[in-house]
């Protein structure tokens, strides 16, 4: 597996670890897959594309691994998916959520995170359906993994409201005044964001600060404990799209969240989740494959079909992307993540 | 035109640390004619410092901010004597610049050992309600950063102007040989003026603490940044760099706000490579000391 | 009060003065005469510790100055008015005048010391408070004089006070200087122009390429022939006799 | 001794090609892809670090954005197969070229600017570059990176030897001109710019053609590194990465070939391989740096040297001892009265201030061809500023100093004109405090006298395209080196870096390398300050023999013995004024000097 440990996607990497770990701990303790135990090596890409695809190189020809579990990092992932392509490798990426990553129609990728293209949409169908909402400003990141915020925007439009204004925000920024002041002289009511955690604790701090009374919504990648850590009492009644909470009442999803808190001490954030699912569908296709032949594997995982996992049931379509029944929207209430209201169905 | 202001009061509050590390560049460069690679991760251990001594210590926001600029004091002037001050007679310019270099990749290292690369709260006790001033909203951080930082500027101007020591200082960076020839210790004013730009730095990292967060590489940009407000503002005079550093906050604020926020740290360093090649000395233009 | 025994000091490399032996009493002007490159700043130098003593010994007032750093020398009662007077240009007069008091580390009051310094040198009263790099050569001269001797001394090196200043600047110069030695304080003077060096020197010592070629009494130098030959390279005697 | 220097320079120089051909052997021992690329990496590291090394080791331009320039290099290249499908070799070459074209555009836009300034404005432009990189996203693909760029179609292994074949051709033309008399002067100009330009160096064009140089390089490997992976990302090009190959250069050695490669092997293992315990590694890193420059200024490789001593150009090719010291071919009618001969400097109405005092004040007088013009009085007369003024360093207020050109009778006017121009028309200085190139040797200093004789220094071209003219010309240098060096009694201390040498010496040494231009004018400032009597003696047989060459001399002395010996015209320079102008036999007479020396009209009036 080759995961983000350091450098500014380090607790998205590190939660995949532990979930995967734990997966894999259990599939281990259950007799393993027909019979044979599985062993996990770990590399740290330190969220440095160039150190990714060294880090896979390693993994392929030195380690010589028949399968990989892909970075947590959404820009790592381009950097070495196309070696995978040549080394015919079949990779799962749990946590990866760039949509780029399967419009590229990869035969050896697959993703059982949600495309963030689909969030977006899902997400403007929530804030216009269930939030009523019509004066809405875009916040994203100016990057590829922010610019996936657009499509919040074009479903919008499809819906028959036009976004305010697209605000861009370069990550690690001290002072968002000047995007939110210019949201503000728009009058926007809702403000959906596009970035990671750290930017969108200080949106949040800054808009107590300059108390403008809006509701603050994100995208996936904010939802883990960092953000309650670095945001505090700020990002109280933010709404987050996501595949799991904590808190749900599903009895698989108690148990985990069980298990993960007495093994790492912390909360699984919905990441954690979807690592988990993750390696057992990887699980369920190597006992499909029945031999460590990455065709066979490839051809195993193309074929998973309404897996049952925490995060909904998951089927991969012919780009290897997963197609999810239902996604959650999740409200910080009390420092914690709480599930808002189920999405309309897909 | 509300929004313009706005945006102008906004780029203040990073301006004020922007000029706390020039203030600290202009010093080192106006007494050891060296620019000081290391200002940046002083900025980001003053930082940690004043993360560790809010969160560990759980001291109110003043005295972290005393004691984590005595502290920087103190880490200034040791780094000074180990590192620049052996052999420094017989060093070149270039070398005594790569060590620096070499004392801010160790900085970095030491934070990342012992913090890994993960961001830290610093606990807020500068939020409260902004106040509203003409129809322009003052954040309260504006206010705190803005006269803490004066303050300092205050102190080191008075201890420059009235005190036996600051004016022996500022012999010494004007005329080095003449400074020696009537009994000045000039070692010792350089690893006082290297301890002091510390001590600045350190005031900076626990300012900007509260309104963001303390991570290892946050040190760099703001240095870099500190660079060019010295070099805008006239490197080597004190209100030169005050008046830089609030130029750049400006700059940023307004380009992010007109221009867009991909193209901020480009216009920024754009202008100070125009600056360099046009008018190196910048806006205050140094009298005494030699030029570029 | 200062004694100096075969004295062998340079800068880094070969010595420059050889074998230099003199004295100086309380209250005495020595006059150390010789033309450039002879070694005279050198020998000035070896008493504040700014050079390489290769061998002799320098004691003042009994205390042997060989390894002491230049502060603490200074700290002593030995003010130096370097060559070139080195005035802080974007420094006040005041704050110029400031610094030779803090060397001495504040024993004594400092308001009279300053006033006695004022008295001494009227034009720098007028301004006080003007920034030094804006004084004329004469001005600054003095303002290097009044640094020296603010913090009372007991000797004072003085290098080359009339460089590149107009004689009759220098006239006035040399008079203000008479006053020190009735007021105890001695005065070892470097000095090219040996007109001005001798009205204010009781004793003078000769140097040529780093050695004394002659010492003795003011009033003798004057007819003494071989001055000239230390000054003007050595077959100009037979030539002209008088000088 | 001679024998053992000879074998170690020649193990000095052979150590980069041995590395890279140990690093060839790599694809032959193990095919597996990890190693090879780690492989790839090294040599695209050594490349990178040698540009950086021509730039700040040997040309002492400290550039603080090598990552930006490889950046450059790989999305110049990458956005030329991407997007205009250019095929390989051309996108490669193509990268390289505008790498060099934005180094050439720094390089000239900086020149004015000293080595911290200069090191500011390389961060400026290196972040002003992350950013586009960052920003363009139509061409670079953003944040987000480029990708897509067609990698080799043939195997890992071949591509391998192409990149390592490149490498050796650039080693080898760094060998060739760094250690050819060209790399020489680039180096002198690293050691004291003013001396490096008074013997003629052009150091504008040398910053700027290494800047250009160092780009180029950097370009070449971005390119390669472009097609290595396919993808390139704007994160591996900012500048923590400049930092970082700046700082394995200093603790691989700057100012050395083998330097670069052993830089290259440290970052990439550190960077790479170490990556399990990352988080200490930096921390040491840093640390290595600062105890390596507080010991060795010049970097781990120095210290290297220490055992394999760095005799570029050691004494040993020389012509052998019997050699007598030969005969001047004088020029000129020799020892010819005054009055007749031919003014080959005019001095006329000079006047000049610094900020309010009046260092010079309508002086004029002329220099004869072929004559010894000694500038005499008290301190502070403005001698050294006269000199200064002679050499076109100081532009006066008024009046100007002229000086004919060698045979022709035009009038060359000095002031302002750039000091390696003035070295063009055969005018060199002998400086009152030294200028020797400290960190050469003795044999170096000389030899780099001879920068602008075309007959005795060969030219990049010919260092490179014809070896044997260039190791002729080589050759006869050498000679006139040994020749020289013999005339001043250094030839035992040839070897020895010229830091090391007392005083006097060191001013013989700058007297030989002025004279190995074969000058036809020599400004001496207080030739004798210093001087030991035997080198004083020395000193005045060469004056004597250089003016018996035709050489003109004009010399600020103190030392009136030796003004007496020498001079055939004494000009007085006192209170910026000049007060006498002839014989020095009729010095003493004259009143007013005396009163200028003395300082006393008649003695008596001495003591009233």
């Amino acid at each position: 597996m080759a995961a983000p440990l350091t450098g500014n996607g380090a607790s998205f990497g590190i939660s995949q670890r532990n979930a995967v770990q734990l997966a894999m701990a259990e599939i281990n303790a259950g007799g393993g897959i027909s019979g044979r135990q599985l062993q996990l090596l770990v590399e740290d890409t330190k969220t440095e594309p160039p150190v990714a695809v060294t880090a896979v190189n390693k993994l392929i020809y030195q380690d010589k691994v028949p399968v990989l579990i892909g970075s947590a990092a959404s820009l790592d992932v381009p950097a070495y998916m196309e070696m995978l392509e040549k080394a015919h490798i079949p990779q799962i990426l749990p946590v990866a959520v760039l949509p780029k990553i399967t419009e590229s129609h990869l035969k050896w990728t697959f993703r059982n995170a949600l495309n963030d293209k689909i969030a977006a949409a899902k997400m403007a169908e929530f804030a216009y359906n269930t939030l009523g909402a019509r004066k809405i400003a875009l916040l994203i990141e100016d990057s590829a993994f922010g610019s996936t915020g657009l499509r919040f925007a074009e479903r919008l439009k499809e819906l028959g409201v036009e976004p305010l204004t697209v605000e861009r925000f370069t990550r690690g920024q001290i002072d968002f005044g000047p995007q939110l002041l210019r949201i503000r002289s728009f009058g926007a009511t809702h403000i959906q964001f596009w970035g990671y955690y750290a930017d969108y604790a200080q949106v949040a701090r800054k808009l107590k600060e300059l108390n403008m009374k809006v509701q603050l919504m994100g995208n996936q990648a904010p939802v883990t404990n960092k953000t309650i850590e670095l945001g505090g009492d700020a990002v109280e009644g933010a709404i987050n799209i996501c595949l799991f909470v904590p808190t749900s009442e599903d009895p698989a999803a108690k148990a985990f969240v069980q298990k993960y808190q007495t093994e790492y001490g912390e909360v699984p954030d919905t990441w954690a989740a979807e690592s988990y699912d993750g390696m057992r569908i990887l699980a369920q296709a190597l006992q499909v494959a029945g031999a460590v032949d990455p065709f066979k594997i490839r051809d195993a995982l193309a074929a998973t079909k309404d897996f049952k996992g925490l995060t909904g049931t998951i089927s991969f379509n012919k780009d290897g992307d997963a197609e999810f029944k239902e996604t959650f929207v999740t409200k910080i209430e009390g420092g914690r993540f709480v599930p808002f209201k189920m999405a309309a169905s897909h | 035109m509300n929004t313009l202001a706005q945006q102008i009061l906004g780029g203040l509050t990073t301006g004020f640390i922007y000029a706390l590390l020039a203030l600290g560049f202009s010093l080192v460069y106006q007494s050891m004619r060296l620019i000081n690679f290391a200002q940046g991760d002083l900025f980001m251990a003053g930082a940690f410092i004043g993360y560790l001594l809010a969160v560990k210590v759980h001291l109110p926001f003043l005295p972290v901010l005393v004691l984590t600029v005595t502290l920087c004091f103190f880490l200034g002037l040791a780094i000074e004597r180990l590192t620049l001050a052996p052999r420094s007679r017989t060093a070149s310019g270039v070398n005594l610049m790569i060590r620096t270099i070499g004392v801010s990749v160790f900085l970095q290292g030491s934070t990342l050992l012992l913090f890994g690369t993960e961001e830290y709260r610093f606990p807020d006790q500068l939020s409260g309600e902004p106040i509203l001033f003409g129809g322009l909203v003052v954040s309260r951080s504006l206010v705190i950063v803005g006269t803490a930082s004066l303050a300092l500027m205050l102190v080191l101007w008075a201890f420059l102007k009235y005190t036996a020591l600051g004016t022996a200082m500022r012999a010494a960076s004007q005329d080095r040989t003449g400074a020696e020839m009537i009994g000045i210790d000039v070692p010792r004013t350089r690893s006082l003026a290297y301890a002091l730009s510390a001590a600045l730095a350190g005031a900076g990292g626990v300012l900007i603490g509260p309104l963001w967060y303390v991570h290892q590489s946050m040190g760099v940009m703001i240095g870099l940044k500190g660079f060019t407000a010295a070099v805008i503002g006239g490197m080597g005079s004190m209100p030169g760099a005050i008046v830089g550093g609030l130029c750049v906050g400006m700059i940023e604020n307004l380009s992010t706000g007109y221009v867009s926020s991909t193209w901020k740290d480009a216009i920024v360093f754009g202008i100070l490579l125009i600056m360099l090649s046009v008018r190196p000395d910048g806006i205050f233009r140094m009298r005494s000391a030699e030029r570029a | 009060m200062l004694v100096v025994e075969d004295l062998t000091a340079g800068y880094d490399g070969a010595p420059v003065i050889r074998g230099v032996s003199f004295q100086i009493q309380q209250g005495e002007v020595l006059a150390v005469l010789g033309r450039n490159g002879a070694g005279k700043t050198t020998v000035l130098k070896s008493l504040l510790g700014l050079t390489h003593i290769h061998s002799g010994c320098i004691s003042f007032d009994g205390q042997n100055l060989r390894r002491m750093k230049p502060q603490k020398i200074m700290r002593l009662g030995v003010a130096h008015v370097p060559e070139g007077r080195h005035i802080f240009p974007d420094l006040t007069v005041m704050e110029n005048l400031k610094l030779g008091l803090a060397i001495r580390r504040g024993k004594g009051d400092e308001k009279s010391d300053v006033k006695a310094i004022m008295d001494m040198f009227p034009v720098l009263e007028e301004r006080a408070d003007c920034r030094g790099g804006l004084l004329s050569g004469g001005e600054q001269q003095m303002l290097a004089i009044g640094r020296a001797l603010i913090a009372r001394p007991r000797l004072v090196l003085l290098d080359e006070p009339s460089l590149g200043l107009a004689p009759m600047v220098c006239e006035k110069i040399i008079d203000l200087l008479q006053r020190l030695p009735e007021q105890g304080t001695s005065i070892l003077l470097v000095e090219q122009n040996v007109r001005l060096a001798l009205r204010l020197a009781q004793r003078y010592l000769v140097l040529d390429s780093g050695r004394s070629a002659m010492e003795g009494s003011a009033e003798r130098l004057a007819s003494d022939p071989q001055l000239a030959a230390a000054y003007l390279g050595a077959n100009t005697i037979s030539t002209t006799g008088r000088i | 001794m001679s024998s053992d220097i000879q074998a170690a320079d020649r193990l000095r120089r052979a150590v980069p090609f041995a590395v890279l051909a140990l690093l060839g052997a790599v694809p032959v021992v193990s095919s597996d892809p990890f190693l090879l690329r780690m492989a790839v990496l090294t040599v695209l590291a050594s490349i990178l670090l040698l540009g950086l090394n021509v730039v700040t080791g040997f040309a002492g331009q400290v550039s603080l954005c090598q990552a930006a320039f490889y950046g450059i290099g790989a999305y110049a290249s990458g956005i030329m197969s991407v997007h205009w499908r250019i095929p390989m070799p051309l996108s490669i070459a193509g990268g390289a070229v505008v790498s060099a074209v934005f180094a050439f555009l720094l390089g000239a836009s900086t020149l004015r600017l000293r080595s911290h300034y200069l090191a500011l404005a390389t961060i400026g432009f290196g972040e002003v570059m992350v950013n586009v990189f960052r920003s363009a996203t139509s061409w670079t693909g953003g944040a987000n990176g480029l990708s897509g760029i067609p990698t080799p179609a043939f195997s890992l292994a071949v591509y391998y030897w192409i990149v390592l074949a490149t490498a050796a051709a650039a080693f080898w033309v760094a060998n060739r001109i760094l250690h050819s008399q060209v790399g020489l002067a680039i180096e002198a100009m690293r050691e004291d710019e003013l001396a490096a330009e008074s013997v003629g160096v052009n150091t504008r064009q040398v910053k700027i053609v290494a800047f250009a140089t160092s780009g180029f390089l950097a370009g070449l490997a971005g390119a390669l590194y472009a097609h290595l992976d396919g993808f390139i990302g704007p994160e591996s090009f900012s500048t923590e990465y400049s930092i970082l190959l700046l700082c394995a250069a200093v603790v691989g050695g700057l100012a050395s070939i083998a330097g670069s490669v052993l830089a290259a092997l440290l970052l990439v293992l550190v960077q790479e391989y170490f990556r399990s315990f990352i988080n200490c590694q930096v921390l040491l890193f840093g640390l290595t740096v600062i105890v390596i420059m507080m010991l060795v200024p010049g970097g781990a490789s120095v210290l290297f040297a220490r055992f394999l001593p760095r005799r570029r150009f050691s004494s040993f090719r020389a012509a052998s001892d019997a050699v007598t010291c030969r005969e001047p071919d004088s020029r000129s009618n020799g020892h010819g009265h005054l009055a007749s001969a031919e003014p080959k400097m005019i001095v006329s109405g000079v006047s000049l201030n610094f900020g309010g005092v009046q260092a010079l004040r309508e002086v004029s007088f002329e220099a004869k061809e072929g004559k010894i013009l000694c500038l005499v009085g008290p301190n502070g007369a403005g001698k050294t500023t006269m000199l200064n003024v002679m050499h076109g360093f100081l532009v006066p207020g008024k009046g100007g100093a002229r000086i004919r050109e060698n045979d022709r009778q035009t009038w060359r006017s000095l002031p302002g004109m750039p000091l390696y121009q003035v070295a063009k028309l055969g005018l060199r200085r002998v400086f009152q405090h030294n200028r020797v190139f400290k960190n050469l040797t003795c044999f170096e200093n000389v030899l780099i006298g001879f920068h602008l004789n075309c007959r005795l220094r060969p030219t990049c071209l010919e260092v490179l395209l014809r070896p044997s003219i260039a190791a002729a010309k080589e050759q006869s240098a050498r000679r006139e080196t040994t020749l020289l060096l013999r005339d001043v009694g250094l030839w035992e201390m040839r070897e020895e870096p010229a830091t090391l040498l007392p005083f006097g010496a060191q001013r013989m040494l700058e007297l030989a390398r002025a004279a190995a231009a074969r000058p036809d004018v020599l400004l001496l400032d207080e030739p004798s300050a210093g001087l030991a009597a035997a080198e004083r003696t020395v000193l005045v047989e060469l004056l004597r023999r250089f003016r018996k060459r035709g050489l003109t001399l004009v010399m600020v002395a103190h030392d009136l013995d030796l003004v007496r010996e020498v001079a055939d015209q004494v000009v007085v320079l006192s209170q910026a004024q000049k007060i006498f102008d002839g014989l020095s036999s009729e010095l003493n007479q004259d009143r007013r000097v005396v009163e200028a020396f003395l300082g006393m009209g008649g003695l008596t009036d001495a003591r009233s």
